[in-house]
């Protein structure tokens, strides 16, 4: 169910990127975790082993009661790994941060599956910093969430790098990809 | 279906065209949308104020505020101020006091205007108010001698401090009218000229700030300078604010609804205002909301379990509403089809018509609230 | 139910800091509200409206409930006027801040009925200050609260002046005499 | 009694001596009691550490903290360590990094130690601890390159920075030795040297970060260097840290109960792991105490509804407990006659006997935790 063209347009920004200088690149090498600081995209592997064949899923519990229809709940299809505020619920959308913040320039990154049409999706998952904590519809969903030690999955960091503030408000859910 | 059509031939899925895939998105900032009457401005504990979009019950925005502070909007939602005190340390280092200017449309931090102090308190309306026309910024400081501080907006610059010597709270009216109430239950005029320095003008004694003291949150249509100060008993005292201001009849918000006056016997149940913030006013009907709990004297926090309907004009009851949850804060948008808002301790807000008290929408989790605004643009 | 010994003690100290220099008489002069700064007991009119013959009392709703056993729960009788956490729930007592906060050098005040001995006293609710507030046993009294025109009776106003943060943590409830 | 006596002559209470006045009172400061290791030290979300005497549930101070901060504990409580990062302006202005140390017995601060970064993160314990001995602290810090910054604490200041790429969280042992975690489900033995410097050493691989990751905060005993790495399925793998560490065999939670490992199914409901803080090992004992839930995979941070005692030496279950509400965090002193601790999400502590299991005493309102500590001192 690889959709070569949108994936492509993707990873297609992800390599303008890997080849957008040395010195940039002596900054990739170091960091090893495949995590950029400054980009509008985050830097991210694949992840292949969490999508899922659309005639035979097995799906897990926030899966099954996944719904497609509203973004401001927190089992919307979407947020299979998101941690804190919806933006939804805060002014801004999903995709969208609400005015007065700005949205992180990396993130972390979830594999969810869309049960309306039965593929699988990266997000990510940017935090809105820069205003007073938003407070409304929290989530603490965890598919395929992991420890520090891959920060790219990790949403208990508070992922406001590279913006000018770093006080969180909320969190959104881009959708910037098709998983394999 | 074709697949239907060629039967157990090929199985349904594997002819119907497979959806598209969805779209990659960017991720971007929303601006305001153009500010509406029905707009309400909540302040909170934790700090922040949320805007909340009374047609729909959903938050527009969120403006950036520190704990205990003051919040004030400029004419239309161009621009929105916060009073608020911030150390460089969090609770340690150096203490700034600042008016920090957000812009409407993007609620960008325009400016932080430094401020010679201000108190420090659970935000009130009366310890950070603009003149009507939103050309004048005044803040209360008490450190502990009390004065107000004068900002003006436009240049975004500190004017000068008036002391107001045994007073406190500020009331503005006009372009320039201040008004201030005095620990001698008196309300006192203050003249504040263009460099921001004045005094009190005139002293009108007219409550027991001991024994019945006015609630601070009492409201005042600024642009009118028509000011209903209300006692815990629930007299309700009208005042024409001006150079010099006057004091018209009181009237008592029980005998309004055919109840002898409430007194401050420990005694005496009956129906009194209570709450973080008891009253909004409506200029254009001249209605009067209260919230209202039964209960003795000393309890002038109390949420209430009703909002009484009181017209200022005739001085009666109009109506009874009961409240789902108790209200702690009540607000009504000034337009001429107006809202009315209902914020429970319980952190639910309940947008309600205010002709019939029906619960139009409600949003949940909205925070201890201490601050709450409208704006009639 | 006057006891002089005792009430002028407090009165005295009260005297000897009004005497104790020109530049603070200054101070006083401009407060008007008989609000000190600095010193160690706040300056203070002796409430004489509310207070109580001890043959007759009429009690509020706080007083008819209040007790003397328990100076962790908001119905013990000092607390009539308190808004805030108490400090006997966070490390401190009665009239003891926790450790790493200080008592604020002004205070606001309230007149407390005492079931046990029918007299009522003058309460200095002294905040403590300096550190992450203590969000435990929070209570909201109101008996004789009065709105920030007369300060010295008001239980909003952080009262942290003269100490090195304001930072609110909890509050106390010290006896500093008997109400006439 | 005298006026029993006389009868109606006199009123009983105009002879009984009139109970004295009670004495004014000056306000003061309390310090610290002494340590004992029924001391609980609770970090929350919204800032602050919490310190609470297990033998009482009372609280016994609280130590300053911002939100998303890390902390830590010197030998007998002497001092208290805590890692955080404060704006000049709040949430604007200069971003300051800081190691802020408390003195034990006062609670006062001694020096805010300057950081060269630190990572912004709902606080969890291996982003900030010290050496066993207390001499040496560790912050990690991620930015977006991995380090660890190694701090003097007796000379109070910053040693150096070790960079650890593709590895992440610290776990001290001994006086110098440090433990980190490696994305490709390696343990990676990171030797800094005195000034602060250093690398990684060893490389263990033993898990799979992505399909069965183990827990951030998996326990460890600094002092005696025994670390137990659980998986989100309950595979524990023992380590004894080293130079190098050496891995001992893993077994599983749910064998140690009778029941079938756990694995990644989706359609496998077994007995699981999970909350904010699932684990805690008592050295003396070699008890593993475990929160546990029923559910699917990917559910690690759901709260525990019973609480499972361990045997690590003979890998057997020992009790099972029923939590009174479900448990987020748990916790147990470090002393011959410990005391257990769970925390539950709506603000519990609940303070248990880790023999019995039996509720001894609670404290509500604790706040949403983020941190836990004790201290065998």
């Amino acid at each position: 169910m690889f959709d070569g063209r949108l994936f492509e347009g993707w990873s297609e920004k992800l390599t303008r990127r890997l080849a957008s200088g040395t010195s940039r690149r002596g900054v990739l090498s170091r960091v090893g975790l495949a995590l950029a600081a400054a980009p509008v995209f985050p830097l991210l592997p694949v992840d292949r082993s969490r999508a899922h064949a659309a005639t035979t899923p097995r799906l897990t519990e926030f899966q099954k009661n996944a719904q497609v229809t509203d973004d401001t709940r927190c089992n919307y299809w979407r947020y299979c790994a998101i941690d804190g505020s919806l933006c939804s619920c805060c002014g801004g959308g999903v995709h969208s941060c609400p005015p007065g913040t700005q949205p992180s320039l990396t993130s972390w990154v979830g594999t969810c599956y869309n049960p309306a049409d039965k593929r699988s999706y990266l997000i990510a998952y940017r935090d809105c910093c820069g205003t007073s904590s938003c407070r409304q519809c929290h989530c603490d969903n965890t598919d395929g969430a992991l420890p520090t030690y891959r920060p790219q999955a990790n949403n208990e960091i508070i992922w406001c790098f590279g913006t000018s503030s770093m006080a969180y408000h909320c969190s959104t859910a881009a959708l910037v990809g098709v998983a394999e | 279906m074709l697949c239907g059509l060629l039967g157990a031939l090929l199985p349904c899925t594997a002819l119907a065209a497979p959806p598209p895939i969805l779209e990659t998105e960017e991720s971007n900032t929303a601006v305001m949308p153009k500010p509406n009457p029905h707009w309400l401005y909540v302040g909170t504990r934790a700090g922040g104020v949320t805007i909340i979009d009374g047609d729909t019950a959903k938050i527009v925005g969120t403006i950036n505020a520190a704990p205990a502070a003051g919040f004030a909007l400029a004419p239309q939602g161009k621009e929105y101020y916060v009073s608020e005190t911030i150390w460089t340390r969090m609770n340690r280092g150096t203490r700034q006091d600042l008016l920090s200017v957000y812009d409407g449309h993007t609620l960008n931090l325009i400016k932080d205007i430094e401020l010679p102090g201000r108190l420090i308190a659970s935000g009130r309306t009366p310890y950070f108010s603009t003149s009507a026309d939103g050309l004048r910024g005044y803040v209360y400081n008490m450190q502990p001698a009390s004065s107000i501080i004068t900002i003006d907006l436009a240049k975004r610059n500190v004017l000068g401090i008036t002391e107001i010597p045994a007073c406190g709270l500020i009331y503005p009216h006009g372009k320039t009218g201040v008004a201030t109430l005095c620990a001698d239950g008196a309300l006192a005029d203050v003249a504040i000229d263009a460099s921001g320095h004045g005094r009190i003008t005139d002293r009108i004694p007219f409550f027991d700030a001991q024994q019945d003291p006015v609630f601070e949150e009492s409201p005042v249509d600024r642009a009118g300078g028509q000011a209903l100060f209300i006692t815990f008993n629930g007299m309700v005292h009208p005042v024409h604010l001006g150079a010099p201001s006057t004091l018209e009849k009181a009237w008592s918000l029980q005998q309004a609804a055919g109840l002898s006056p409430a007194t401050t016997s420990p005694e005496q149940t009956t129906w009194r205002p209570g709450g973080r913030r008891p009253f909004a006013f409506h200029p254009g009907s001249k209605r009067l909301y209260a919230l209202m709990h039964e209960g003795a004297p000393w309890e002038q926090k109390r949420s209430g379990t009703e909002l009484w309907v009181l017209d200022t004009a005739t001085h009666q009851l109009v109506n009874r509403f009961t409240l789902p949850t108790s209200g702690y804060a009540v607000g009504v948008s000034e337009d001429n089809a107006p809202l009315l808002f209902v914020l429970s301790e319980d952190g639910w807000l309940w947008v309600m018509d205010p002709e019939t008290g029906k619960i139009l929408r409600s949003l949940r989790d909205v925070g201890r609230t201490t601050l709450l605004a409208t704006d009639r643009s």
